[in-house]
Order: C-alpha cells, then structure tokens, then sequence
C-alpha cells in the first residue's frame, strides 16, 4: 500500500495561506498537536477557524501568535497548572470571534460531519447562553427546531466538516493506519474533517498494525497524511509513552498571563526554532526528554524510589 | 462519629453520602473524585464512575492534575471518545449523578463556569476556563450536585452566564424549555447543603453544617434566603470515613 | 463489583411471555445468540416484535416456532449455505407482519436509540420501495422530510431502543465488561436496548478486562446479564472460538426448506432438550465441537495437513 | 490476451479493470471480490477494501462462504460496526465503488435483491434475501457496479422491487429524489457491459463481450435496446489477469 508518510513543514505547507477551516485533537495536556502547531506558527498560516473540544496549550499558541480569527470550543484549560489566560485575554478584549458550545454539541457537530449527514438533534444546550449568543452571533450551527416525532423542542446541530484536522497519537502505519491508546475523545473529529493529518510518536509496521487491530481507532482511508515526530506533544502528555512535564507546564502557566512574555516566548522557542527538534535541544533535550519518559504499564512517569 | 475533621473532609463526606450503590455518575477532578472513592470503599461498591475524557472506571493509585492526566486512567475497563460518554452514556440518560464547580450559582441552581462580568475589560467580561462537559450533566443527569466554596459573590440571584442548566427561572420554566427533569439539585457549600426541593425551585438550606450559625450562611450568601431556626445539621463524618480518606483516598492531602 | 452472571433459563424468564421487543445480535451465520434463542422457544415467548440488522438461523428459529409478530430487518440469509426459507415462506405467505429496512438505516435507528436523540436524518431508503411499504404501512420508524439546514429532502429515522437486546460474545466478566473479538456490527444495537443480555463462551477474570481493556466493546454499565453458554452460537461461527459447523448448516438449510421438516426439527433439537448442553450433546458433543475448534491466529478451523 | 479463457474469467477481468488504484470499495462475496482482489494484485495496489460487516482490508488467504465468514476477516487493519461502516464510511461520500448484486435490474438502472412477483403465493410474492447494505451502497457510491447473469427474467421494465437506487425514472428523477448523484452505474453480465451514460438514463450496450452478437443480447434482454451494429467489444482479458485468477486469486475454483 501507497506511503502517506509526510514531513512536517512539507505537510504544514499544504493548508493555505488564510482562512482554513482546522480542527485540533488534544484535550488540555494530553495528546495536543504541539509540533505541528508550532509549525503553522512558523509558516505564519493566517485567519484560521479553529475548532476544538477542550482546548489546551495546541490553540492557545495559535491564538497568541495572531494565527486565529474564530474559536469555536467548549473549555480550556492546563487542568490544574492553569488556564488558557492568553485565549481569555483575548476574548476579554474582544480580539477573537468566540463562538462556545457545550462538549456533547461541538463533538455531536463533529459526528454529524463524520456521518455525513446535514445535523443530529439534541437536548444539550437548550436554556444555556452558549445558545442565546450563538443565535445572537446567527451562527450557522445551530437552529432550535421542533421534533417531528415527539413535538418536543431540540437543538438541531449543523454537521462540520473541517477542511483539516490534526491530530497527535501514539503509531501509525506508513500506510496511515492509526493506532491511539487511552481514552479516544478525538476520534469523531478526526474522521470529520476533509483532510486528517496525523502526527505520530512512531511509526510502526503493517504486521504491528494487523496484530493490534483492537487498537486501530483511525482505518488508512481516513488519513491524508502520517508524520512522524518523536515528543510531538512536549510539554503535554502521551499515554503509554511519556508524561506531561511538570516543570515546563508550571512555567509555561505564568508566561501565558504576561503578553510580552508570551510573545517572547513564541520568538524564541517557536519562530527562533527551524523545526520541533531544534525546539526539544533548546528546551533541555534528551536529559530533560529522558525524566519524562512513560511506565509502559502505568501509561505516565511512576515515581521509582 | 470522628472527634476532629477538616470542613473539606466534611463536605466530601456529605458528598460521598448522597451516592447510591451502582450509581453511574460522571465526575471531575478534586472533591468529587474523593467522594466517589470514599462512596466506593464504604457504601457504593458497585459506583461506575466515567470521565468525559473517554475512561470509565479506571482504578487509578495516583491522583492526577485532571481527567486528562493518564494518571487517572490506570486500570480503566473502557476507552471510548467524547461521543461514547457524553453523547451514549449520559444523553440515553444512564449518568445518575453529575458533579458539578462552578464560578457561580443562582437561587434556582443555575451555574456559571465560563465567565463573570467585570468593569475592568473592554467586553465587560473576564473569561475563565468555560463549561466543557459540566453544561452536559446539568441537562441529562438525573441527579446534579455541585461542590462549591460559600462565598457571596458566587451565591447570586442571576448568574452572569449560564452554562449549566439548574431549574432556569424556577417552578416548572425547565421542562417548559424542553429539558429532561432531574431528580434534583444540591449545592455542597463549606458551610451547608443547598436544595431546591419546593415548588418555586428556590434555594433552601437542607442542612447546616455542624457549628455553622444561620447568620454566617445568609452573610455569605448573594441571594435572599429564609432559614429556619430549626433547620437540620449536616451529619458528621465517622471516624471510618475520616481514616480513609486520611490514609486511603488523599494520603498526599491533595484536595482534603 | 457487583456479579450480574445469570443462569439462561432464570434470564429467559425475565422476558415478558407475550409481545415484548427484541433485538438479536447475529449476522447471517455468525455470533448468533442461538443458545438463548432456543431457551426462549422452549420457554414459548408469543408475540415478539423482533429487530435484527442481518438475520440468520437465530431470528428463523423464532419465526419457525411462531414467537414472531413482526419482524424488523433489512436482508437475512445462511450465507452461501442458503436462504432463511421458513421466514420467507411466511413473508410470501402474509403471515409475518415484516418492515423492511436497510442495513445503514435499521443500524442507525440503533444508533439514535443508544444516544437518547428522537431521530436521525439520512439519504438512505429514499426512492426505494422499503420506504414506500413503510408508509404505506404507517410505521413510525420514519418521516420523510426537509432539513431546515440544506432544504433538501431527508428520510428521518426514529430512534428505537428495544426491551431487550441479545448478542453472543467471545468474553466478559462477571461485572459486565464484554469483549467483543472481530467486528463489532451489534455494538449499537447492544447499546440501544433498555435491558442488554450477553451471553458469552466464557467469563474471564476482571484482571484480563483491564489487560484487555482496547477489546471491550461494551462497558458494563451497559449490561443487564451475563450468561456463560460455551458453544452458545453453534452451529455458527464466533470468531477465534470456534468455526462454523459446515455439515449442519448444510442439512439445516435443507430442513428449512420443508415446513414439516422444520417442525420436526424444533420439536426434536429445541423443545426436546431441555438445555443447550444437552442440545450439544444431541447434536454430537464433544466430538463434533472438538472437530471446529478456530485456530487462535486465524480466528477459524484450519485444515491442517 | 489471453488465448482461452471462460465468461466468468472475463466479467471478473472486466470489472477488475474499472477499479482505480486508491478507490475505497464495499464489496460482497464471489465474482466483486475477485475483481477486486485482482485489481490489487495489478493496477490497483492502493485499493481499500471495506466489509459491511464491520471489517476494513483484510489479507484473507482462504475463501469464506459469505462477509459473516471468519476467513475473510484474516488480517483486517480495523474492526468496526455496521454504524462504522455504512453510518460512517458510506454515507460521508467515501465508498468510490460499490459492488452489487441483484435478482433484477429495470431499464434505469434500478436493482431488486429482496422479491420477485409471482401468482403462486397467497401475497403474490416470493421472497428471497432482502437488500441489507446493498441498498445503501446504490444510494452513496460514487460508482456502482452490479454483476448479473443476462437473462430475460432479470432486466426487466420495472423491477418488482426496488431495493437499491438507479436512477429511478431515468433522466434526473435521483437527483430530483434528494438522492447523491453518482458517476455512472455499469451493469456486467455474462454477455455485455451496459450503462446508463444518456441523458435518458436507459440501459444501452457500452461494450459487446468478445463472441457475442447484438442479437443474443436482445433476446435476452427483456427491455427493449438499440444496439448499434458498431458498438465496441470489451477488452479481452491478458495472460497475465488469466493466470492470476487461475493460480492465485481463485485456484480452488469456487467463483470463477
């Protein structure tokens, strides 16, 4: 079967220019798409229309480098390091189209997309404000309708299609079969979108894939293109494969309250670094790489004493 | 009944009380989570507890910084996506109890986690982490509780945004909205248990916690309140549930 | 954790004796929940209305002892072995009360029945005679109409969320976890009933489910019942169990033919043994089963030379 | 070009041809499945393969006796339900190609795999298998393939049933129907390739097989054709496609 296997810069040049219609997988510091984000970043990509469950440090990059026009998301957060304080200020200040849903509705959109059918129904969302200021925003996705069968009231929700989304799992195939391990929170956006990139820690054989077929969660004719980049979620976590890295998190939670730290921080470790290996020399390398490294049982970094 | 406990360990106590064995119930990180534990280990054996994330009944040994830290998924039985909890498990209505923070409740138990409203920023509004899954839960549990610190400015007759569904304008206004009816609704504060069991669906103390006087919870709240002088008092933790969580559930006094 | 293992016999008389909804888990000559299937023609269920994506012997056997109302499908056969002539001898015959579906559109009501929606929109049925029929027979599985997003014209499915469902699986414990080993067609039928009855070759410990845990297709939350029926599918495949029982399936398709015969059958196979282990030992017992052992690689009988 | 080789052969070699490499194909068992394992084996090694049933490109080594057959899932790079599948795959407008196969086909493309019309019933009908995915395959394929055997019988005016989606009244009464358009729709017999490619959407002769006359196709076909003396002949299948069929893909001889 045909290679979809892509560099990163290479795949990241494919999206245009302005106005791209993207999807992210991570979920707050878990599997975040850091590499490749850091790279649209460099290729300064422009006026995206960002969507994401529950977002973590993958958008806020995005949204601090200017890279982001609208928002469509559910929650954000660092979990307990901190908020995404560089998005609220943004929002605070009126910079970002932000269009909030809650997490059963966005990923419900996502469904629907994935289904290809025009949209679901739903109790989620009625009496919230998420839906008074999505219909005061006339957003397209959603519309208050009467059910057919029962005469009751239902949020329908429109079906999205992203024209990409990126998601960041454990292996793949060459030939772009996926393999994620843990909890799947991303596997109906990922099939959503019209192209799914897919950046992996590794990428393993097709007898690797046939003998784990139970973990397969993304089959080949999903996926545009597979890109290997070891640590491609730094500083976030991948399950069975490294840990979240506390130090740089704890770090990370106060540069995103200061914008001119922030934007510091973007010179310097994203726009002054050529590609996501320099980025992990610059930020300690392998020692630092090393500490972080998952129990293949535990799935996260276990403390041995 | 223990002799000496912190307000924490008494408010996951209650808590933990008011879970029923072989409850299914959707939980976040912190005091819920250590609740659900001690529910586990004493009464509620049989608890399923799912995680939005996509984990369902892990059987972690290490607490986490949220339901995104692996550490909390050690042991699961079962991974699935966002769709598979949220939009099977708690839209078909299986989810018992859904535990719920917040940045703000109003006197008919709708809850804000997304935004307050400032003078100091040009929208008017100062963003904070948004609703997530917990909108959710306030629509499809059957029960809904929230664990939230007593605090004037977080007890308010209207919440400045609402992202999660209480009982909206009171009386019958939720299911006029379409909504599914839940059993009900309490508010676990550090000075008392909230209800909205009457027909206005208006907050009411349902228990005082032990030597919280009414003056300190109606000082504390934002939102009119008549207290009963014979009021009841929350029950006390026993020394069983005070030992497990001290030497079981939080040794590393993460959240207790 | 709490043991939700019952005995067939103590599970079958849970179902109501007349008119209850039930949807098996088969797919033509694969995992077919026959064991269960028979104890509910020997405990004479009347009046079921029966849901079955692909049917196969499991829901014939029902329509052959005459438990069947109505039956709710979308195509059904012994594979290459035959067709289910008893169920089509009663179709041609009017004596079933039968909806015809498609595969996507009978599974998708599925689907809207696990998720707790009203309804699904969908292209499928539209311009077919299924569709047709269904109106004509003012069935409520579905509207025909306009979708307030794209003003096109949709065929909207009714959620169903049968009484009961039954699938056969490889494994569970005893808590309800089931692990589900090759594809996985029934996965939201099973979820979508209000009361799930798994019968499986074997229950395993809670300690396999976790080592497991990417097999499990259905979490125990989901399930009423686990019922422990080794060779509880026979004479039809369960992926890495067992094969297929070539000689029977041969000789039943020739019995379904024949009205008399088929009667007979029942009588001497099904309302003449009193459990599936003796229906086993009638069959042949252990000698017959031994000889379609699958290979544990292949998931079938190898012949090996 | 191979010097000898029999119908069957030569259906499987043509509808292995129309296959493109990268299509995503849904097919059944029997001669579909041979054209496309054929197709993989030359031009196409980048098809993908998806079952119904709930299982995405296997390497099966053994023929099985239908898609709920174990020996056809040897290999599989993903399992998955019908929801999976169809719900999924299909209905998103993935599926390139879909296989079919019918009892009858009417003059505007229109399959019939559930009954056929008789007066020897007391329902006037005599049913057989129903149409299972088949239906939905017709609706959202971009191609659709079926393979028939030509006789009289089966390509018939108007099907008794219809089951999967032609193009209905012919002209652009599909696409009037609400339903997705698709590219073409061939139908492969053991005489002739035919297609709808008119603005009419009426079976018409696309190529004669190699030793076929118009008139054996006519009499056979029991909607009326016009039938150029000039219509093409379909390619002859190589040696190449001839020894695979035969020493690899079928040696067993069970569907060619």
């Amino acid at each position: 079967m045909k290679s979809k296997v892509m560099g990163l810069s290479e795949a990241v040049k494919e999206i245009p220019n302005e106005g791209a219609c993207l999807a992210l997988g991570g979920f707050a510091i878990t599997r975040n798409p850091i590499a490749f984000v850091h790279e649209i970043i460099r290729q300064q990509k422009k006026d995206l229309d960002v969507y994401q469950t529950v977002a973590g440090m993958d958008t806020e990059l995005l949204v601090g480098a200017g890279c982001v026009k609208k928002l469509n998301y559910t929650s954000g957060s660092l979990d307990r390091f901190g908020r995404l304080e560089r998005i609220n200020a943004d929002i605070d200040q009126g910079k970002l189209d932000i269009r909030e849903y809650s997490g059963l509705s966005l990923s419900m959109r996502f469904l629907a997309g994935a289904m290809g059918i025009p949209f679901i129904p739903t109790k989620a969302l009625l009496g919230t404000h998420m839906l008074r200021d999505l219909i005061e925003k006339k957003d397209d996705g959603v519309r208050v309708e009467t059910s057919p069968f029962d005469g009751e009231k239902y949020v329908y929700l429109k079906a999205i299609q992203p024209d990409i989304a990126v998601i960041h799992a454990q292996y793949a195939d060459k030939t772009g079969n996926v393999i994620i391990e843990g909890p799947k929170w991303d596997v109906e956006m990922a099939k959503s979108a019209k192209k799914l990139y897919v950046t992996v820690e590794k990428i393993v054989s097709e007898e690797y894939i046939k003998q784990n077929v139970e973990k397969v969660a993304i089959p080949s004719l999903y996926t545009h293109a597979i890109i290997e980049v070891p640590f491609g979620a730094f500083p976030n976590a991948v399950y069975k494969v490294y840990d979240y890295d506390r130090e740089y998190l704890i770090d990370y939670a106060k540069t995103n309250k200061n914008i001119d730290k922030y934007d510091n921080y973007l010179k310097e470790y994203v726009l002054g670094t050529k590609d996501h290996n320099e980025f992990l020399e610059k930020i300690g390398g392998l020692a630092r790489l090393s500490n972080i490294k998952a129990d293949p049982i535990f799935g996260y970094k276990v403390e041995v004493s | 009944m223990a002799e000496k406990y912190t307000t924490n360990e008494l408010m996951a106590v209650t808590a933990s009380r008011l879970l029923r064995d072989s409850d299914n119930i959707v939980v976040g990180l912190g005091l819920p989570q250590i609740a659900a534990q001690l529910a586990k280990t004493t009464h509620a054996p049989n608890l399923n507890i799912v995680y939005e994330i996509g984990s369902i009944n892990p059987d972690a040994i290490e607490m986490g910084v949220g339901i995104a830290d692996p550490r909390l998924w050690y042991q699961s039985q079962y991974f699935t996506s966002f769709v598979g909890t949220m939009g099977h498990v708690l839209q078909k209505g299986m989810i018992d109890v859904g535990f719920l923070g917040a940045l703000q409740v109003d006197k008919h138990g709708n809850l804000n986690s997304t935004h307050l409203k400032t003078s100091k920023t040009s929208t008017g509004i100062r963003h904070f982490n948004g609703s997530g899954g917990a909108a959710d839960m306030a629509c499809f549990s059957k029960r809904i509780m929230a664990v939230m610190k007593h605090d004037k400015r977080k007890f308010v007759d209207k919440v400045d945004f609402l992202t999660s569904v209480g009982y909206l304008d009171g009386s019958d206004s939720r299911s006029r909205e379409g909504l599914p009816m839940c059993e009900y609704i309490k508010i676990i504060t550090n000075l008392c248990v909230f209800g909205f069991d009457n027909e206005e669906r208006v907050l009411a103390v349902e228990t005082l916690h032990p030597g919280i006087s009414v003056q300190e919870v109606i000082d504390n709240t934002g939102i009119e309140l008549s207290i009963p002088e014979a009021v009841k008092r929350t029950d006390e933790p026993t020394e069983e549930e005070i030992s497990l969580l001290r030497n079981q559930i939080d040794p590393l006094k993460m959240f207790i």
